[in-house]
């Protein structure tokens, strides 16, 4: 039980000298030979290295980095010679041609073998009605029409499809090293305990994970493309946008993807950083329970909680009371889109403005209601059919702080058309239990539910969004549980069709939808990513109107070149500190102080408030225990 | 320390831990949602990739035997199952890439809050109204007062993003741990000194309550009496017999604390992207990864458990009136 | 000691029932103008009723401050206005006044924290009583059921319940006015906490046990239940009452946590959940400080004024009050 | 007897000692007690002597200041006690005015206690032979090693027997404790042992073993001894002189020879009166009638005065002085104070 002092003593220097250790040196000395790293941030973890176990953008990012497609996607998303160098399209076929001389990145020739291998794995599992993993990649080739894949030689190899469609040119299908994964099959490739050889032809390869830390990659020697700047590739992940911000202002990241709005803002007017908006190819929506629609079902005990959900008319009239420019300004910080129609505006080829838009009066959807048959009662509330009053219950998953802000908006707007709107949010495991029929194997009876507000992305082709509504979708990926065979007609139509005539039927599509309000899409998210161009230059959005980086494909990562050397062209020009003699990153924050002027007027107020109020209450305390502990009281 | 003595505890963690592991069966499977329709929200999955799925998760078994005989067997191989979230990933490896940071982080907070907590509460509780017990446990009692990611947030706006003397989040540098030796362990304590700041006040402040008013009720004991009357220099009458004396409760306390701790860590490691047990937890949390969930409470349960026995055996020793 | 014996209050453990009812009414109001006294001379009780009274009454009518709680449709001001005299602690990202929030955060974190502990209380109190009376294998069992709760990591525990809780009562429920989600918060602090009240009451149940009023009112006959009622619970009453403010203060902070750590309802907002949509919003490396200090000021303000009450209390009322958490 | 009982001493005595000076001389000790409502006067002008190798006995009722005096010679007060007044010369050295950390040489070096209730007094973690050991090694600077094998020839001296050497205190008899506690007060050799009710707890078989054993050790050693005590009939066997105090006051003293056989102060005849059997329960003592002032606020006069049956006009407003009488008895009584 004896404490020498000497021991103490001890100890207490290993504490002091630890914490010199901490202070001391913020700079740490870099030696000239170290790898020039690019570090970029993301709030979403990383779910998988196994390709066909990837369900987030994140890692799509990383996969797309190790793994070519047999087709990438140029700086517009247009289709561009990846593994494929070029393609010639037949009526029933595509005949690609494999870049000659290219090698995996453990040297390894790179042959059509390999194309064949990997696409035949897709075509396996659909053979067998089963999907690869998740099932995201192989279904791309389903959707492509792609039957059969020959491959005569070592640079050719031939698709087969049912349609036209321009699909084939998008499919998200790695190409994978025959002579490594050759020896699983599907099925073991799908397992969740498979662990992915990480061999590819990409620009970059895996070499480190750490869950719920970074992703590293190192370049690939063999790499048939142009060399970016960067020799290492880091995927930092980040449990807030705040420490990721800060990281970014400090120098630490040289891109950050998905900041806020307000951090969006600030850092957009810092020098030597570049603020961009990327449509993302998705939409937040309010989805109605339309359950019965088209099939004429209905659940005992359980369905939407009124018919009037059921009727367009209704649905529409509702539609005129969400002030869509409010919403976007309010919840996204006006970053985004306002929105509309099923196909994103990022898919600009596709995307329509409905024909007939409702614009936002609250007079108006009032007239709608009255006019559709919902009078009001003599409380101001808003009856159905049968005479009830109608009371919506809006459902939400925890995962977004946004679904909450904006449902507190469709609530005071529905409000004052004398529909009362309850809320619940629920985990996302409960929510999609609770989106499901009964004979789907949902528990709920569909009862819980009569409007959900939730968000999908989808991929470059318009039909994984548009499938959402479709028949066959009411139990798996339908939430409005909406069936109309009209709709899935045209469905079937333009998914053989390519060009303009495939357009005329999506845009069909699109206002149907809008038409029928099955969905009310509040506005197309934003991506806002902020990089830092004082280290590389090179940036460039991929599409114009994306963002450099978690776009289609991975091409601007060839792309960067090393700012330091070279004056940066364009916007970014006035950009760099001028301290930044080494293009490798320093951890020190001296570096770069970055804190812009409105934070910094804030943050040094922060500090006096901190320390104020510590002052206040510890001296508060200490008066108090002062005036406890007056002898006396202390030993009798 | 008697057999008996020793035996008794063993058994009672033993049907602690047993207990334990029932109810972290029983409660996954009462959790809403099925993991296979999150994981799955996928345009085109038909019925029976769904049903593939449930099997190959072995969720389409019966609860009751099937599920709970092989969720006890693979539990006692040490087999957790593969993570929902971190695909391709065993349970197992998913947790022990984060223990380290987390055991770090605790495990040097709890030592440093103990050293620094237990003195200052001593020092205060044996000069009762002196300037180090007004000001120490007044401090502990606002920094008691405070959840920790209420201490962690003005660390960082005034530390990290203010002054920028330390990294806001993270353990290592962007870019990962591969540096040459010195310059590693240099960065990792940057990286380490806020949040473990963060645990150490919010730990500091409990202890130093807890052993003041522990060393006060020492303080009048007749046994203090007696060795002032030695003539014994003030501070060997505290570290000889009211610290030892004092120490007895805490020993208990501290181990009862873990659980405590280790919430309490959830939200520093949160605050400072720590990535540890407790952004583990909250990221398993949010993705529903259930398999991973049941690892955390089983581990952290049975740590708690084994730190309550060795506490227990800690006690048996220091107290010479258990060892009978 | 020498307090006691000039405020004339009995002797520790004399039989409160033995009197008539009017007799025990006035020896009760005695007793408490004691207490009262006794209490008042504690200058940290005080000041904790102090702090207790001044955010009570925001509690209780923080329309009344404020005006209604500020919502995203209602927001008065622009995404994070520092301070000024008209939003006197600025606004949020969302543009709500951060003081309106505060103080409604108030009524809600309080509500939620008194909630928490009636459950606990009524758990802990009828538990510890009933294997504090019943002894033997009722008491073995139900001390080793405590046993459990208390090595169980509360936290990882309530953060696995809430979602199962959700779906019990699903997300919509409301009961007086507070929404399932925070009842999921209220029902979890209870479930695990409730473990520490019932072994203090058992402990002083078991001593009661064996003194001679209650012993005399077992051999004329008064039943376990009545026993219990009139002569065990009234002497453990202090007891309690020590017990109940710690417990608040302990149930503010797991709301706190568990709402920072995002299982709030952001319709309700608690300080925490102000605190989450702060962490969430990113204002710390915004410098938007004010998002932040008062909510947590809030927090540790009320924590503290529990704790400081509660440990005068426990001095004051605990027969043999020692060092606990 | 001074000279020789000095010379048996094994350390030397302090440096500023008085050879010649008697043992222990306490003049007009005031020792207070702050309170809320004001101070309470719990030792209140008490003078006394202690010659070498004599035994003092302390009596009166609980409460009246015996053990305070005792405790204030090496000033072992709580932190609200202050001495206020008066000297407490050992070897001629007033302790007063010395700081604690002066003090700290006097303390069991030359005044030892032993406490009542050894359960309590010992530590119940550390080793009995350990917490004997430990005066020696630090206040005598002797080797662990050597402090070890003191305290065991300590146990040896008290009767413990040597397969007990490694005991805790909670695996010893309340006997054994008690003996323990007498060997560790012996351990650096005093000048002075206190025993503070060093028999109260115990059963009236071991209480008269643990008296002899003192009794013993006393006339081996030369020991001088201040016993605490309610029980007239252990002054009675063991001491030379007995004094009587009387909320803080002394009363009378005097060797116990006179003082027993003829009492002078009221006070002393009730407490003898109220003794029929010199080896009764003490619990007797307190059927005298009343009960002991406030010391806060103590009476005017005498402080006995509202419950002496003999009480004067002059006792009320009067403090009585203390009287002298031949036969060595001091008596603070105005029935008395004619005489002087």
């Amino acid at each position: 039980m004896r404490t020498s002092r000497r021991a103490t003593a001890a100890r207490l220097i290993t504490m002091l000298s630890l914490g010199a250790l901490v202070l001391g040196p913020a700079a740490l000395p870099v030696a000239a030979t170290d790898p020039v790293l690019l570090t970029v941030g993301t709030t979403q973890d990383f779910d998988s290295a196994n390709p066909y176990q990837s369900a987030l953008v994140s890692s799509y990012e990383a996969f797309q980095l190790t793994y070519d497609l047999l087709v990438g996607f140029g700086a517009d998303a247009e289709p561009a010679p990846a593994f494929a160098d070029s393609w010639v399209r037949s009526a029933d076929k595509v005949t690609f041609h494999i870049r000659s001389g290219m090698q995996w990145s453990n040297g390894a020739p790179a042959t059509s073998a390999d194309a064949c291998f990997s696409w035949q794995l897709a075509i396996d599992a659909h053979a067998a009605d089963d999907t690869i993993g998740l099932g995201y990649l192989d279904q791309n080739l389903t959707d492509a029409g792609v039957t059969k894949v020959e491959c005569p030689d070592a640079q050719t190899m031939i698709a087969y499809t049912t349609d036209q469609s321009d699909r084939i040119f998008q499919i998200y299908l790695p190409i994978l090293p025959k002579n490594i994964w050759g020896s699983y099959d599907y099925k073991t490739i799908a397992d969740q305990s498979f662990s992915a050889p990480l061999v590819g032809t990409g620009p970059y390869t895996l070499a480190e994970w750490k869950t719920g830390q970074y992703m590293r990659f190192v370049r690939n020697p063999h790499y048939w493309g142009p060399k970016g700047f960067e020799d290492e590739v880091v995927l930092q992940i980040f449990s807030s946008t705040d420490t990721m911000v800060q990281a970014l202002r400090s120098g630490d990241l040289d891109y950050a993807r998905g900041v806020n709005a307000a951090q969006f803002g600030s850092l957009k007017t810092q020098p030597g950083m570049v603020a961009v908006v990327g449509g993302s190819n998705g939409w937040t929506q309010l989805a109605f329970n339309t359950y019965g629609t088209g099939t004429g079902k209905t659940i005992k005990g359980g369905g939407p909680s009124t018919k009037a959900l059921l009727d367009p008319a209704f649905r529409d009239a509702l539609g005129y009371a969400i002030d869509k420019p409010l919403l976007l300004d309010r919840v996204l910080g006006g970053y985004g889109d306002i929105g509309t129609t099923i196909v994103p505006p990022i898919i600009g080829q596709y995307h329509v403005e409905p024909t007939t838009p409702r614009t936002f009066s609250i007079d108006l959807a009032k007239q709608k209601l009255d006019a559709a048959g919902y009078p009001l009662d003599a409380k101001g509330k808003r009856l159905d059919k049968e005479g009830k009053p109608i009371v919506l219950r809006l459902v939400m998953p925890d995962s977004d702080e946004n679904y909450a802000k904006a449902a507190e908006f469709v609530k005071d707007w529905y409000g004052q058309l004398g529909v009362d709107v309850q809320t619940g949010i629920y985990d996302s495991g409960t929510l999609t239990d609770m989106l499901l029929p009964p004979e789907a194997g949902g528990k709920g009876n569909l009862a819980k539910y009569d409007i959900e507000l939730w968000a999908w992305a989808g991929n470059p082709d318009p039909n994984t969004l548009m499938a959402i509504f479709r028949c066959d979708q009411i139990g798996n990926m339908s939430d409005s549980n909406y069936c109309n065979p009209a709709y899935d007609a045209m469905f079937d139509e333009e998914s053989k069709l390519s060009g303009d005539a495939r357009k005329a039927v999506v845009a069909k599509m699109q206002n149907l939808i809008y038409d029928e309000a099955v969905y009310d899409i509040l506005y197309y998210d934003a991506n806002l990513d902020v990089y830092r161009t004082d280290r590389f230059g090179g940036w460039s959005n991929m599409p114009a109107n994306g963002q450099p980086l978690f776009s289609y494909g991975t091409r601007n990562y060839t792309l960067l070149t090393d700012a330091t050397a070279v004056p940066t062209p364009g916007p970014t020009a006035t950009a760099g500190p001028s301290g930044a003699a080494t293009p490798v990153p320093s951890s020190a924050p001296s570096a770069s102080p970055a804190p812009g002027s409105s934070g910094d007027g804030g943050g040094s107020t922060g500090i006096i408030f901190v320390v104020v109020f510590a002052v206040v209450a510890v001296a508060g305390v200490a008066l108090v225990l002062r005036k406890r502990s007056t002898p006396g009281e202390d030993e009798e | 320390m008697s057999a008996r003595y020793l035996g008794q505890r063993l058994l009672q963690a033993i049907v602690t831990i047993a207990a334990i592991v029932l109810l972290n069966f029983l409660l996954f499977r009462l959790m809403p949602g099925s993991p296979e329709r999150i994981l799955l929200r996928n345009p085109n999955l038909s019925q029976q990739v769904v049903e593939a799925t449930r099997a190959r998760w072995g969720l389409d078994k019966p609860l009751i035997p099937d599920q709970l005989v092989s969720y006890i067997g693979s539990t006692l191989e040490g087999d957790l199952g593969y993570s929902f979230k971190f695909r391709g990933q065993p349970v197992t490896s998913v947790i022990a890439d984060r223990v380290g940071p987390t055991l770090l982080l605790v495990g040097l907070g709890e030592l440093i809050s103990v050293f620094v907590g237990i003195a200052i509460g001593a020092y205060a509780g044996w000069r009762r109204g002196g300037v180090v017990d007004r000001v120490g446990s007044g401090v502990s009692l606002v920094l008691y007062s405070m959840p920790y990611f209420v201490i962690g947030m003005p660390l960082i706006v005034i530390f990290a993003a203010g002054l920028g003397w330390f990294p806001t989040s993270g353990m290592t540098s962007v870019g990962g741990g591969d540096r040459p030796f010195p310059d590693n362990i240099i960065d990792l304590a940057r990286h380490l000194a806020l949040p473990l700041a963060t645990v150490s006040l919010g730990l500091i402040g409990q202890y130093s309550i807890l052993m003041r008013s522990a060393i006060i009720e020492t303080r009048s004991e007749d046994y203090i009496t007696t060795a002032r009357a030695k003539g014994l220099r003030d501070g060997r009458v505290l570290r000889a017999h009211a610290f030892p004396n004092a120490m007895l409760p805490m020993v208990t306390l501290i181990a009862i604390n873990l659980g405590y701790v280790i919430g309490g860590a959830i939200t520093a490691e949160i605050v400072f992207s720590w990535p540890g047990l407790g952004t583990l937890t909250v990221t398993a949390l949010q993705s529903r990864d259930y398999p991973v969930l049941q690892g955390i409470f089983l581990l952290v349960a049975v740590s708690v458990v084994l730190a309550n026995l060795a506490a227990d055996i800690i006690y048996g020793l220091l107290d010479p009136r258990v060892r009978r | 000691m020498s307090a006691a014996r000039a405020s004339g209050a009995p002797v520790s453990g004399a039989p409160v029932s033995g009197a008539g009812k009017a007799g025990r009414w006035r020896l009760r109001a005695a007793q408490l103008r004691a207490f009262a006294a006794r209490y008042a001379g504690r200058a940290d009780g005080m000041l904790g009723l102090v702090v207790l009274v001044f955010f009570g009454i925001l509690a209780l009518a923080p329309e009344l401050f404020v005006g209604p709680l500020e919502t995203a449709t209602r927001a008065s001001a622009h995404a994070f206005d520092a301070p000024s005299a008209q939003h006197l602690l600025g606004a949020d990202d969302l543009g709500r006044d951060i003081l309106n929030r505060t103080v409604h955060g108030a009524r809600i974190s309080m509500t939620i924290g008194l909630m928490a502990t009636v459950i606990t209380l009524v758990f802990g109190v009828v538990l510890g009583l009933v294997a504090g009376y019943s002894g033997g294998l009722v008491d073995n069992l139900l001390m080793r059921i405590a046993d459990f709760f208390l090595v169980l990591p509360t936290f990882v525990l309530a953060l696995i319940l809430a979602p199962v809780l959700i779906e019990v009562v699903g997300a919509d429920a409301e009961v007086m006015g507070i929404r399932a989600t925070l009842l999921v918060i209220i029902v979890v602090i209870g479930i695990t906490s409730w473990a520490a009240t019932a072994r203090i009451i058992r402990s002083q149940t078991l001593s009661l046990k064996e003194r001679m009023f209650v012993d005399r009112a077992r051999v004329v006959g008064v039943g376990p239940g009545r026993i219990i009622l009139r002569h065990i619970l009234p002497n453990v009453m202090n007891l309690i009452v020590a017990n109940a403010v710690l417990t608040f203060a302990s149930a503010v902070l797991t709301e706190t946590t568990l709402s920072f750590i995002g299982l709030g309802d952001p319709f309700q907002p608690s300080w925490g959940q102000i605190l989450n949509g702060a962490q969430d919003s990113g204002a710390a490396g915004l410098g938007a400080w004010w998002v932040i200090a008062p909510p947590a000021v809030s927090v540790v303000l009320v924590i503290l004024a529990f704790t400081l009450m509660g440990n005068a209390l426990d001095d004051l009322l605990n027969p043999k009050s020692r060092v606990r958490r | 007897m001074t000279a020789e009982i000095r010379g048996r001493r094994q350390w030397p005595l302090p440096k500023q000692a008085d050879p010649a000076a008697p043992l222990l001389r306490v003049n007009n000790l005031q020792t207070h007690f702050q309170l809320g409502r004001g101070w309470v006067k719990a030792v209140d002008g008490v003078s006394f002597g202690l010659d070498d190798g004599e035994a003092l006995g302390l009596v009166g009722e609980s409460g009246c200041g015996k053990t305070t005096t005792a405790l204030s010679l090496v000033r072992l007060l709580p932190s609200n006690g202050r001495i206020r007044g008066g000297s407490v010369e050992l070897f001629g050295i007033d302790l007063v005015p010395k700081t604690d950390r002066q003090l700290d040489r006097y303390r069991w070096r030359e005044i030892s206690i032993v406490f009542q209730g050894a359960m309590n007094a010992l530590n119940p973690v550390v080793q009995v032979r350990r917490q004997i050991a430990e005066p020696v090694q630090y206040r005598l600077n002797q080797s662990e090693s050597a402090s070890l094998k003191r305290a065991d020839e300590l146990l040896d001296m008290v009767g413990i027997p040597s397969r007990r050497l490694g005991a805790y205190p909670h695996e010893l008899s309340g006997g054994m404790r008690q003996r323990a506690m007498i060997a560790m007060a012996l351990a650096c050799d005093p000048a002075i042992v206190i025993g503070d009710e060093p028999t109260t707890a115990l059963d009236a078989m071991v209480q008269a073993q643990i008296l002899v054993l003192l009794e013993q050790l006393r006339r081996d050693l030369g020991l001088s001894l201040i016993l605490i005590t309610h029980d007239l009939s252990v002054v009675a066997e063991t001491c030379d002189r007995v004094l009587v105090m009387y909320a803080g006051r002394v009363a009378e003293e005097g060797p116990v020879s006179r003082v027993f056989t003829e009492p002078r102060h009221p006070y002393t005849r009730k407490l003898l009166g109220a003794f029929p059997n010199i080896r009764s329960d003490r619990r007797t003592l307190e059927t005298i009638p009343g009960e002991p002032p406030d010391l806060v606020n103590p009476p005017a006069g005498c402080r006995f005065a509202p419950r002496c049956a003999q009480a004067m006009p002059v006792c009320a407003g009067t403090l009585p002085p203390e009287v002298s009488f031949d036969d060595g008895v001091r008596v603070a009584c105005h029935l008395f104070g004619t005489t002087a």
